[in-house]
């Protein structure tokens, strides 16, 4: 009895196209207009000549750095969902974790990223370190979704004696899923960031350079619009892993939640 | 007085010292100019401020970077060089077999992005250093202190007194200088447009600093060290003394050419030998014109060789 | 019992009280008290009416016997505590899980049980037959008029055949053909599996027709005005709805009512 | 009739710290037992006297540091919300400005922040940094939250021919509340490792430096003790944000929302 | 009209019609179809109650009226679209602000339209005292029984003196007393304000006591089976109540309802 609309209309993909379409063109005139140097604004059109010409170079640290942010953010939602039911449990929980969960998520990693350095293998540094960012909203969205749950429903559940497992999984877990996925999607993109920051403060060690290391080699030479380059791949990746987990939200939401539907139905 | 911004590649220490002394002790001003100091700092890209137009001068951190410039075709040209030797330095522990140069391919080695992309590609090629030993190094030596088998990079007169307070010991220091390694350092930079519109005024700044440096190397330097310390609060006496005591003893400043050219020379030949250096490492391209990158215009006049003690 | 009905039994029934509240006070934060002093027995087998103007007390009292709210004084004392596993409630909101269907919000019972979907869903679909919603099986609540959705909720509640049932105004959002219809289902369910339902209704007929006891409650801290009951022999068919007997009680309760409204009106 | 509990009770203050000092008590004896070296890890009486010890300086960076995060958790707060609200004006509107919101949030600013400076100044440079940090995790709960109005209760706006700025005022952003404040908890946090890390990256020039460049600089001296304490003081000012943020939510939420109020009353 | 009954009014009212659905169809995405080729007309005046089993498409209906859905096929044609900026409405559910107070929910219609809190208040407080709530005003939603939570989204239809009432089941969760007195009080508001009703309930006696005319609808795509007018001249009171026409009504309505039933249940 659900709809069959297809999940994305061509205006979900049309519409943001041609607005960041447009805002290049103004850009790409704006720099032929001022006669802005490329080390200090590059052209689009530079960028993107230089995109296509390291290509090779670019990509492989595109995928390097996609790697960790992928892994980080399993590891992330594993652990902020995975704290967020054990923090609903009992308040008492709640009072005694918490605190580290928030120490943790102020914690400056670039500036401990050394002494992680000392604790930790190069690429798990880096992992904890991705991990460290995406942990937070993760954890507190779902710890707010989990809390969320209409009363009435938990009555419901209360009554018919479930037990603390089964209200998870048929209670509070899709009651959760909203703010849940809103937490995904924040972190999906912090974890991106993170694993950016995280090889400039930790580093992979040679063989595999990320996209950051990248980043600031090209800063050093001076390579702005190789710079711009490497900015454009993360910022795609960044829409796309949003775009990914906003399509997940809307097939998991649609038909019953409000953020998800249309109204005249 | 010509307004003049000058920018710094990191946080106010003994290694800029000459530029303070020439502020501190009115050298620039009685050259008609009112100079103020931005430092650096870890993330402060001192040329890219000057190619924006944010500073008049800045200083360079070696000569790899002046070629990069000329690659990118950014118009900025470095117009003198306040060190003869680059400070920069490797350190190992003593005593574990690391204690000669060539051991010291096979160890970790903490090394910042800047030297990645840069001094590293070519000790690749030289010495056979390896990327898969190379670790970051963020201006902490606690991993280093923690790994006994690794190496760090450093800059001759900083992270060797730190080892020394903190890590209770004196570890080996190996000047890259010495292996080879001839880059210029604390260079002035300036736009070529502004070598075009006021040479006289590039002149004057590049005759006052070596001024200054001859006088932060050889007269009083109490009030550059008290700005140094202003600037940067977290500067001790002790650090200042001991990098001011490395730089005499090395000659970081005042050596080779400098001994008979004066503070801040640059030659042809040295730069033709390290370009080529550099090039066959592959860490720049070959076909590049470097000399657009330097000017010996305003340097190699003796300018304060006299105050150099007999 | 100041006001006497004719064929009305007055006698007390000696079947045991299954739950008995004693003395109860449900005191809100507010400072509202709902109920104090509160007292009523519900004995085995009997199908208990609680009757009353809105906001008297009625949700509450259910609230506490199901243990979903605790009272601020006296005590809830089960005679066999046993039946507490097998209790099934009707709240006066539907209360479905607004992502899953029908099916699966009258599954939810069974499931939490630890039924598996293949053995539950015969008994899943009896129940939606009951309320006429089997071609409504894989809708969402949210696809589902308020009638329809109330009877999702009576549906749920019916699927795991309760000992003890409590029900909230189940039959107020359906028009009076269903609802007929529901009460004879009910009363037969009843029969079969000789549950225990205690039931609140704003229908005298309904509770006339129904109930072997009827208690009406008072504005004032759900103190009881009058109590009826009703022989559980009697046949509740078309004949009862028409006889004697079932007009006296309507008109007792109706006064009972009304004397409970006036009363606290000041 | 709203009850008058107090809105903290001593659990709320007394659990945590029970337990954090718990752990450093572990720490302590961890360090003293293994004999671990200052540099590499420092025991916690050794950073609580260098806490005191340098006191002055530490606070006066503190200060520094809790000011860049005030403002751009204020300016990230504002924009945010703003944001989201003129995304949930219309769909075409989300489309054409969520993905450079999306953009903003995974440009690694640290990577880019040497550019920063050439367009900014460095105060205003520190404080785009920061802002940027905490923006999105604030832009996507309040745009969840205003998205997930119950259709009823859209409904009867609709009928009372409400504008559109009542259906904010009176329905949509009391209906965002809860999602906004768990984003604001979460934006409180990173708006303070924005501080930090926008201060690592685009600098304070000389008079008032901020706890990153403490840290940093005790870092590249070796001054390890000092580093934890400029750390705990990081921890606790996340702490104290946090706190104040979930007190405020309390506050705003007791009475009506599930996730503030406890189930039997 | 096949169902004719002796004392009602067969004649047409000449009243213009406010608003006409003409072959109104609404066919919901999931592909149910819960009105077909569906044609209604409100006149001016009058009291309309809408009859019909659970599910038929009476909310529908309402909704369409309000302009909360659109139809998928037919118009709704309004003769005076300024009435549609003066529509009072009470869904099925109470629909309240979780986050607001009794007073500030009733208050929101008006503060929509402009009117000061101070303005306002007095209206406010004869809306509650008529729905027995003044003592709640401060109180939030989640400290109201069912009926209360009802009687407050009442009060917050009746205090902008709507031109064009609508009202789903209002009174289902009110007991007979509350639910007299409330319909006694909205005909009179009726009268003094000469507002139109469109009306819908499953009680056939409370449809019989209040409209002027009932249209009994079917489960068939919501199609109408019965339609019943009754002279709005006589008044409504206890004589009427026991009179031979609001008997007739009721049988007539009943048996409409029953027909409609059994034709839809296969
Ligand atoms: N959003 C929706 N999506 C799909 N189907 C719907 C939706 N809303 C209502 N329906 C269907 O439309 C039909 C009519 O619903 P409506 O709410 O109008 O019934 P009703 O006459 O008000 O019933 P009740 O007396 O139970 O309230 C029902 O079969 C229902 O399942
Ligand atoms: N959570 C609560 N907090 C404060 N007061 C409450 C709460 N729940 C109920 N009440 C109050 O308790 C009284 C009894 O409520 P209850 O829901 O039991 O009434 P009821 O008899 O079921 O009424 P109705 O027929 O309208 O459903 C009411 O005055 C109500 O305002
Ligand atoms: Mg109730
Ligand atoms: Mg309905």
């Amino acid at each position: 009895m659900i709809p069959n609309r297809p999940a994305i209309a061509w205006r979900d993909i049309g519409v943001p196209l041609a607005v960041l379409l447009a805002a290049l063109a103004l850009w790409e005139a704006l720099v032929r207009w001022k006669n802005i140097p490329p080390y200090i604004l590059p052209a689009p059109s530079v960028i993107l000549a230089k995109l296509i010409e390291d290509r090779e170079l670019l990509f492989s640290s595109l995928l390097v750095t996609l790697g960790v942010t992928v892994e980080a953010l399993i590891v992330a939602t594993v652990c902020g969902v995975a704290l967020a039911l054990l923090i609903a449990q009992s308040k008492w929980l709640e009072r005694a974790l918490l605190p580290f969960a928030i120490t943790l998520q102020v914690t400056p990693i670039i500036a401990i990223a050394p002494l992680l350095l000392v604790y930790l293998q190069p690429g798990n540094a880096v992992l904890v370190c991705a991990f460290l960012v995406a942990f937070f909203p993760i954890l507190s969205n779902t710890s707010l979704g989990l809390a969320s749950v209409d009363f009435g429903l938990r009555d419901l559940f209360d009554l018919y004696r479930a037990s603390p497992w089964q209200k998870l999984i048929y209670l509070r877990l899709p009651s959760a899923l909203p703010q849940f996925l809103a937490g995904l999607r924040i972190g999906g993109g912090l974890a991106l960031i993170g694993a950016i920051v995280a090889e400039l403060a930790a580093g992979a060690s040679g063989q595999g350079t990320g996209l950051a290391y990248r980043i600031v080699e090209a800063g050093f030479r001076l390579d702005i619009p190789r710079m711009f380059a490497a900015l454009a791949l993360i910022s795609l990746s960044g829409l796309a892993i949003y775009g990914a987990l906003a399509a997940l939200s809307y097939v998991l939401l649609r038909g019953w939640h409000e953020s998800a539907r249309a109204q005249d139905e | 007085l010509d307004k003049v911004r000058f920018a710094t590649d990191w946080r106010a220490q003994a290694e800029h010292g000459g530029f303070y002394q020439a502020v501190a002790d009115g050298t620039y001003a009685r050259y008609g100019l009112d100079v103020t100091i931005l430092q650096g700092g870890p993330q402060l890209n001192a040329r890219l401020l000057l190619a924006a137009g944010r500073v008049d001068f800045a200083m360079g951190a070696n000569t790899i970077q002046m070629f990069e410039s000329v690659q990118q075709n950014v118009p900025v040209v470095t117009v003198a060089s306040m060190f003869q030797v680059d400070p920069v330095i490797f350190m190992s522990h003593p005593g574990v077999g690391l204690d000669r140069f060539e051991d010291l391919p096979k160890a970790t080695a903490f090394i910042a992005s800047d030297m990645r992309a840069s001094v590293w590609q070519w000790l690749k090629q030289a010495y056979g250093f390896k990327d898969q030993n190379a670790k970051p190094y963020n201006f902490n030596s606690a991993p280093f202190l923690a790994d006994k088998t690794s190496i760090q990079e450093g800059i001759l007169t900083s992270e060797p007194y730190a080892i020394e307070r903190q890590g209770g010991f004196t570890p080996n220091v190996f000047l890259l200088h010495d292996y080879g390694y001839d880059s210029y350092s604390t260079t002035i930079e300036t736009r070529a447009d502004t070598i075009a519109k006021t040479p006289d005024l590039v002149q004057r700044f590049v005759d006052a600093s070596i001024v200054g440096w001859y006088n932060y190397l050889y007269r009083d330097n109490a009030q550059a060290n008290a700005m140094i310390k202003r600037d940067n609060p977290e500067m001790t006496d002790g650090q200042i003394a001991y990098s001011l005591a490395k730089m005499k003893a090395r000659g970081i400043v005042d050596s080779g050419d400098a001994l008979t050219h004066g503070v801040g020379v640059i030659t042809d030949a040295r730069m033709k030998s390290f370009f080529d250096k550099m090039a066959k490492a592959g860490v720049v391209p070959a076909d590049i014109d470097y000399r657009r990158g330097y000017t010996l215009r305003f340097i190699g006049k003796k300018v304060g060789m006299e105050l150099r003690p007999k | 019992m100041t006001l006497g009905a004719s064929a009305v039994r007055e006698t007390q029934v000696t079947a045991p009280a299954l739950v008995a509240l004693r003395a109860v006070g449900k005191t809100f934060p507010s400072g509202l008290v709902a109920l104090a002093d509160y007292d009523l027995d519900v004995r085995e087998g009997e199908f208990l009416t609680l009757l009353g103007p809105s906001g008297c007390g009625k949700s509450t009292v259910l609230r506490l016997i199901a243990g979903l709210a605790n009272p601020t004084a006296g005590a809830i004392d089960w005679n066999a505590p046993q039946v507490k596993n097998n209790i099934g409630v009707v709240f006066q909101d539907a209360t479905l899980l607004p992502w899953a269907s029908v099916f699966d919000n009258v599954f939810l019972p069974l499931r939490l049980k630890g039924v598996a979907r293949e053995a539950a869903s015969p008994r899943i679909e009896e129940a939606l037959a009951h309320v006429g919603l089997l071609n409504f099986s894989r809708a969402l609540p949210r696809e589902l008029s308020g009638g329809m959705r109330m009877r999702c909720a009576i549906a749920r509640a019916l699927v795991t055949r309760p000992t003890l049932m409590m029900m909230d105004e189940p039959f107020a959002a359906l028009d009076e053909v269903t609802r007929f219809k529901l009460n004879d289902d009910l009363l037969a369910l009843k029969r079969r599996f000789g549950a225990t339902i205690v039931f609140v209704t704003h229908s005298v007929f309904e509770a006339a027709y129904l109930s072997t006891r009827i208690v009406v409650m008072s504005r004032r801290a759900g103190s009881i005005i009058d109590e009826i009951e009703i022989d559980p022999a009697i046949p509740r068919d078309d004949d009862y709805r028409s006889s004697r007997t079932f007009a006296d009680v309507c008109r007792r309760a109706s006064r009972a009512l009304r004397v409970s409204i006036e009363e606290a009106t000041p």
